[in-house]
Parts: C-alpha cells; structure tokens; sequence
C-alpha cells in the first residue's frame, strides 16, 4: 500500500538527530513492547513478518508520525490480540484477565508449506546477472516490499540470491505464503530515480521477488 | 540529546526552514528535534500502563511467557550488539581467507561465528574500497540485522534518514561528519527483503600492528552500517 | 520538493468525510485568517503564491497532517511576517505593537517583469496536440507543481493553454518569474500511472510547464 | 458531521482497518473522522487568539486595513459561491451557442457574465456527457475556482480525498453515492497550474420546462466538482 511508511525520497523531515550513547531502550516499556512483540508471536496467528509489517503500514499516516517506533509495535500488538479476541477491551482497562471471558477456538495457526527463509527448491530464474529490468507498477492496498521510488524504474540485476516465498499480504492481510520466486538484487543509478537531484556516482540497491519486475 | 523538552522560539524556525525544521513553542508545531525524538519518545503518558496491561492480561492467559520476555529484553541489552558484527569485520581484516568467504557467502561467513539468528538469517557483507563507500537504510520500516549488530538506533529508525539515504545519501553523510568525495561511488542497501546487510569498513590506518581482538575494539557500529569511517 | 504535500495515490488517509451544510467557515477566526492572507498579501513579499506555497510545503509532515488547512495558512503568514522582521514575536505574545520598534527598511517588493496570468508573448512550443511526452524526474527542494505521481510517466498532450510564467520558486524561495513557457494539458491513462491498481477507463489530467516535460 | 468528539472503542479499529481507519480512544490514534475533522478543527486553543494578535499587530503597522479583510470574510461568506457557477451551467443548458463558447474557452464565457476573479483568472469547462464524468481535484494544496464555487468544503481539502481522487476514483465517487459503470470513461482534472476547472454536469431529466433561473437552482456545488450528478 502507499502510505507515509513507503517515505524513500521524501523532504521535510528536517535533519538527522542523532543521541550520543543511546541506551537500547530509553524506558522500560520500550523494553517489555519490543520483548511482547518476539514472545506473543506463536499466538499472534501472524505468518511471518509481513502481516505484522502490513498492519504497521495501515496506521493512518498522522498517527504513525506521532506515533514512536516502539509505541507503533505495541500499538498493532495490541490490536491484534483485540481483533482475535485474545483479550477484551475491558481486560486491558482492568489491567487483569477476566475468569469468565471465554477466549476463541481460534483456527490452528495454517502454517505455510513453504514458510520464511531461503528455500531449498528448484525453480528457473526468469533472470540473469547483468539483466535489464523495470520494477513495475504495483499500487493496490495490499502488502508488498516495492517503495514507490523505485516502481517504473529501470535498473540492472547484480544478484540472484536465492528462492524466497513472497512475503506480500493480500488486501485482507492473510500472507499466502505459497508463491516461491528468486529474489535479486537489482542496482538503480541516482539519476535513474531522481533525475535532476541526482548525483552521478550514487547507486541504490534493493532486493526485488521476481514477480516485481518485468524486462526492459 | 534530544530528549530535553525544547523552548525553541519561533525565530528557530526561519532559519531551519530550508531543511524543513520548524518550532514555533505556543503552537503545535515541532521542531526538528522534537520531531525526531517522536521516535522514542512521543508516546502518550499511559503507555507504559497500556504495555503493562496487555502482557500481564497475555501472561494470566498462558499466551506469553513472562520469562521469555525477561530473556529476550536481556539478549538485547546485555548481550547482542555491535560486539559481534565488530567480530567479523576484525575477522576478515586478519584473515584473507575468511575475508573472500565473507564477501562471497555473507550467512555462511557469519554462520561460522555463531552470529546468524532472527533479523539476520540471511546476511550479505559489503565492503567499503577506495573507491566505493556503502550504507545501509531500510525505507520501508527499519530492517536492521540484529544479531550481528543488535537494535538499532532512533536515528536509524527516524523518518529523516529512512527518507533521505536514498535520495541524497552524501548529505546524509554529511551530517555525521563523513566528506565523501564526488570520485567515490556510494552504494545504498535499501533492505527491502530477507537480506540483511553489513558493512565491512576499511582497517584503519595506525592498527597494522593489532592483534583480531584489539581490533575488533576499534569497530564502530556506525562504521558499519556506513555512516563512519574508521 | 517531495513532502507531504504531495499526496496524490497515496492510501491510509481513510473515507471521505463530508460535512452537511458546512458553513463557509466553521470559527470566526478561520475568516479572519483567510483574509488576512489575502489583505498583506502586498506586504508580504509574496510575488505570487507559489511562493507562499512552498512555505505550506516546508512545514513538517507531522505538523502538516496535525494542522487544519487555516490553520497551516495562518502558520506561514506568521511566519512570514515575522522573517520579514514586520512583526517579532514578543509583539504577536503581547497582541500589540511596540511603538519602539523599527521595522526594517525592506528591499521594495521586486516585481516580476512578467507576473502571474496568461502572458501575450509568441514563443515557439516544442510540443503539439496529440505529442506523447514523458514528466521529468524532478526532485529537488525546491518548489514545483509537477507531482511525484506523474514523474517518469508518459501522456499525451491534448491542449497548449499558452504562456505563462513558470510559477517554481528556487530553493531560496526566490521566484524569479523570468521564464515564460507554454502550459499543456496532459493526459495520463490510469492504467501507466497506477498499473494493477488502475481501471481501464480512468484518466488524469495535469497541467505542466514545458520544461517539465520531454519528449517520449 | 465530524465535529463532536467521538468515544469509539478499541474494536472499530479493527473493523476499519483495511480503509487505514483507526480509533482507540484511550491513545493518541485517531480515527478517520477524526483525521478528517482536523482538516477545519484540530488548531490548538490559541489559535483564535494567535490569529487576532496578528492581525492587531499588522493593522496597528498599518500594514493590513482590517476593513479590507472584513470585506474578504464577507464576500465569500455571503456573495461569491456556487449560485455563481450554477449561473454558467444554466445559461449553458438554455444557449447552445454560449455552451459552445464556454467549451471552446471557458474563460471568455465566464467573463462574459462577469465571473472572474482571484483564483479564477482561467477557467476550463470539461463536459460531462453519457461516455465521460469529469473530477477535479488538486492533489498538491486545494486549488478550486472561487470566483464561481466559493471557498472549497473542508472534504475538497481533505487528505483523503486529494490523495484518493487521482488513484481511485470510482472508489470516491462511491462514497459520495455516485457508482460510475465501467463503460463511463472518468477524467480526473488534477489542477496543477493556474487553470481552475468547473464541471458541467448533464442537464436532469424532468427539468424540460424550467427557465434559465430555475434550472440555476438545481444546480449543487457538488455537481461542478464532479462528485454528484444532477
């Protein structure tokens, strides 16, 4: 989807502020989130990453800029856990569980066939080290890793780095999971994709899936 | 630095303007900094109660393993940082071998220390030449590999430098002290899948005589995420 | 410059929301705001309101998408008048004048040879009725009316509107006012601009300068 | 509509998700409505305060004649909005001659009923017929033409609807009532320039025998925008 998470490119965010010995976390909830997020996964009936990342994206975009990184985390983990009815409203309020609240039989988490990582598959590579390719066009509401920067543009495959299952959502945000394809590294000139605010001897790289690009 | 509450008179703002830092303290506005110390900062005053409540109300329901949490916040305080990566890159400077593997086959590489796990099962290692300086960005959210060097930082987290590393990466670099000339090529890892990145800095000059571990004291996290130099 | 002003294509911002018969303006100082960016328009400085503009553009997102549109109006106006040095701040927190103080002698207000509106100039256009040009990637901080959605896009003119002055400003904020162009209307098939999220029977169409525009 | 605050519980969210809309009313996160609502409501308490104090100040330099700005607040408040674009599209409806001029130049016609002005210098009239429904919208700031609509409605200045109207309209269109088959061909005029643009909509169906006046009646601001159809 295309909303303020996707901001590669953007002006306005002013300069960069960077603290001096930063602790790992600057308060203890920050902490206890960041832990929640790893520690409820098993019961999160989330996939993998994206469907965690895809509700991070459908925070409205004044909310997700006032919102921290942490508070952002916590803030899907907790509508979440709402939304399979792991917990209610008045349990978060009362701060306790509520003995009489019977939670869901929630459907067995469907895992994937294929799961994250690099799989160990056959598939033929559509193509080659030193490839051309255009990213395409790929604007619906659903889940994907293509910034907007880059869809259009035109670059050179450097890599092939395996097979990977698609990690997109769908727009109902289930995460199929059963679309394996090689994933490369694409290389992007400066001038490519920011024309006249370009400089000459700055190159982007991204990891794109197959199915994001077409042949130039 | 930025966690002190700003009395910034509006005046600040004139002069920011151009980079789009703002402040006006009788209104809403933020400016830069208060902007971007949104990012660890911001939350309204009952987080901590909010976060408290969720995991308690999980914990009473066997959904969350309180000491699971204890863990993993201790993993990456303590234990997982910049310390690893550090690991590698002193590795790599010592040993040639281990160096052309590291380059070739950056999870296999790291896989040998011991230094893959989540946020970092896929590892590619980038190094920093004469000619050719990297960094590291992820615009999309904030993929980062953890194992080899842990959480990252508000700033790399923070809406300027997930916008801007990609569009005007030697301003970036600028603003953390690092002149790269026009010669050198700069390459920009925008994390968008499973790779993670890594950059190998350049061994600086003065450690010839430095033994691995000594040298692994002297790697800088910023040095390798690329935006330092040793 | 690319910021949240730019917001064409982008998702999360939720349904529109319409208000039955809204009233012109909802609080008295609404109007007292428009209008007086309209009244010191001729004190401002402005020469015209690309100018003003890119100070709307230059506010950060955040406070951007946290201000009401009056309310970013009124913003710039202070703003302005206070960088002029017509006002300072201790003034606007008293709600008074201080009779003490000078107001800087400014440069008079440099008035563009050319000025806004359709210019009668013969310039030869490099481009036709039915010509398919390409927007150029332009991304620079300074201020233009050619969005992030179009660049790199290619479209068909269907009308030359004649002459005017380019309305940019630079990133001083500077708006030269000295380079008249022919104006074009373009239009963009849904389908180039948004692929898969596209229909087949939707088009859009922008006004740009020639210097924002190539040939295809 | 949007103007009271909404108590919405944490469960909307979830129903509104796939839209972005969000609400929990116990954080900082906003709801739809409320993102809306900020478009005309958000300013901090001081604002009535910031604006008066501004304008006192710039009166008492004389700089600013409070008496030209009362004439402003009065002249799009009570005489300049869309009965004087409805004046256009009826006189169209009844002289085909003058609808062949308001096509052919907009402008002209349009000053030919003395209906010009700031924000409104250049007009284009695009015409909705059985194959095609025209939009405008400004996708960058809000521009609109006040001479003949007024100021703007607050959804006109909405996020939403200048993020929305060039991606999806019909999905738009949808949302103010109006389903626009897929064989209708829809132009969305994205002002990006110093054209100001007025939809003329098709004249309804039982309005045969109504003069020029009257037909002037029937025609809503929302019909020259292009949201509504008469």
């Amino acid at each position: 989807m295309n909303s303020i998470h996707d901001m590669g490119g953007m002006h306005g965010f002013g300069p960069i502020v960077v603290e001096v010995d930063e602790p790992v976390f600057h308060e203890e909830w920050e902490g206890r989130a960041y832990a929640l997020s790893i520690g409820w996964f098993p019961a999160s009936q989330y996939k993998e990453w994206g469907g965690f990342r895809h509700n991070l994206e459908k925070i409205p975009p004044k909310d997700y800029l006032n919102m921290s990184y942490y508070e952002r985390w916590f803030f899907v983990n907790e509508q979440k856990a709402m939304q399979l009815g792991l917990v209610t409203e008045e349990e978060l309020n009362n701060g306790n569980a509520d003995p009489n609240y019977l939670m869901p039989q929630l459907e067995p988490h469907p895992d994937s066939s294929l799961g994250p990582g690099r799989l160990d598959l056959e598939i033929n590579a559509k193509f080659e080290n030193g490839g051309v390719v255009r990213a395409k066009e790929i604007n619906g509401r659903a889940h994907n890793r293509l910034p907007r920067y880059v869809r259009g543009k035109t670059g050179t495959i450097i890599s092939d780095n395996g097979i990977y299952a698609l990690q997109d959502t769908n727009e109902k945000d289930e995460q199929p999971y059963d679309d394996p394809q090689h994933v490369y590294t694409v290389r992007f000139s400066s001038e490519e994709l920011w024309g006249n605010a370009s400089h000459g001897n700055d190159f982007i790289y991204l990891d794109l899936w197959e199915s994001y690009l077409e042949f130039a | 630095m930025s966690r002190d509450g700003q009395k910034i008179d509006r005046r600040k703002f004139l002069k920011g303007a151009a980079v789009g830092a703002a402040a006006v303290s009788s209104t809403a506005i933020s400016n830069a900094q208060d902007q971007e110390s949104a990012d660890h900062q911001h939350a309204p005053s009952d987080i901590a109660l909010r976060v408290k409540a969720l995991e308690t109300v999980l914990t009473e329901k066997n959904l969350v393993d309180p000491s699971v949490l204890d863990e993993v916040v201790d993993r990456y305080e303590n234990r997982i940082g910049p310390q690893n990566g550090a690991k590698v890159v002193a590795k790599a400077w010592v040993d040639s071998d281990y160096k052309a593997r590291l380059l070739d086959d950056g999870t296999a590489a790291i896989g040998e220390l011991d230094l893959l796990g989540t946020e970092g099962e896929h590892m590619v290692v980038v190094e920093n030449t004469a000619e050719v300086h990297n960094l590291v960005v992820c615009t999309l959210c904030s993929c980062y590999p953890w194992p080899t060097l842990g959480l990252p930082p508000t700033w790399y987290k923070s809406s300027a430098f997930r916008a801007r590393a990609v569009i005007e990466p030697r301003a970036v670099l600028r603003e953390f002290g690092l002149e790269v000339s026009d010669e050198t090529e700069i390459r920009v890892w925008d994390s968008t899948a499973e790779m993670r990145y890594l950059v190998l800095p350049r061994r600086p000059e003065g450690a010839e005589d430095m033994n691995e571990s000594e040298l692994a004291d002297v790697v800088t996290r910023d040095s390798m995420i690329g935006v330092a130099i040793l």
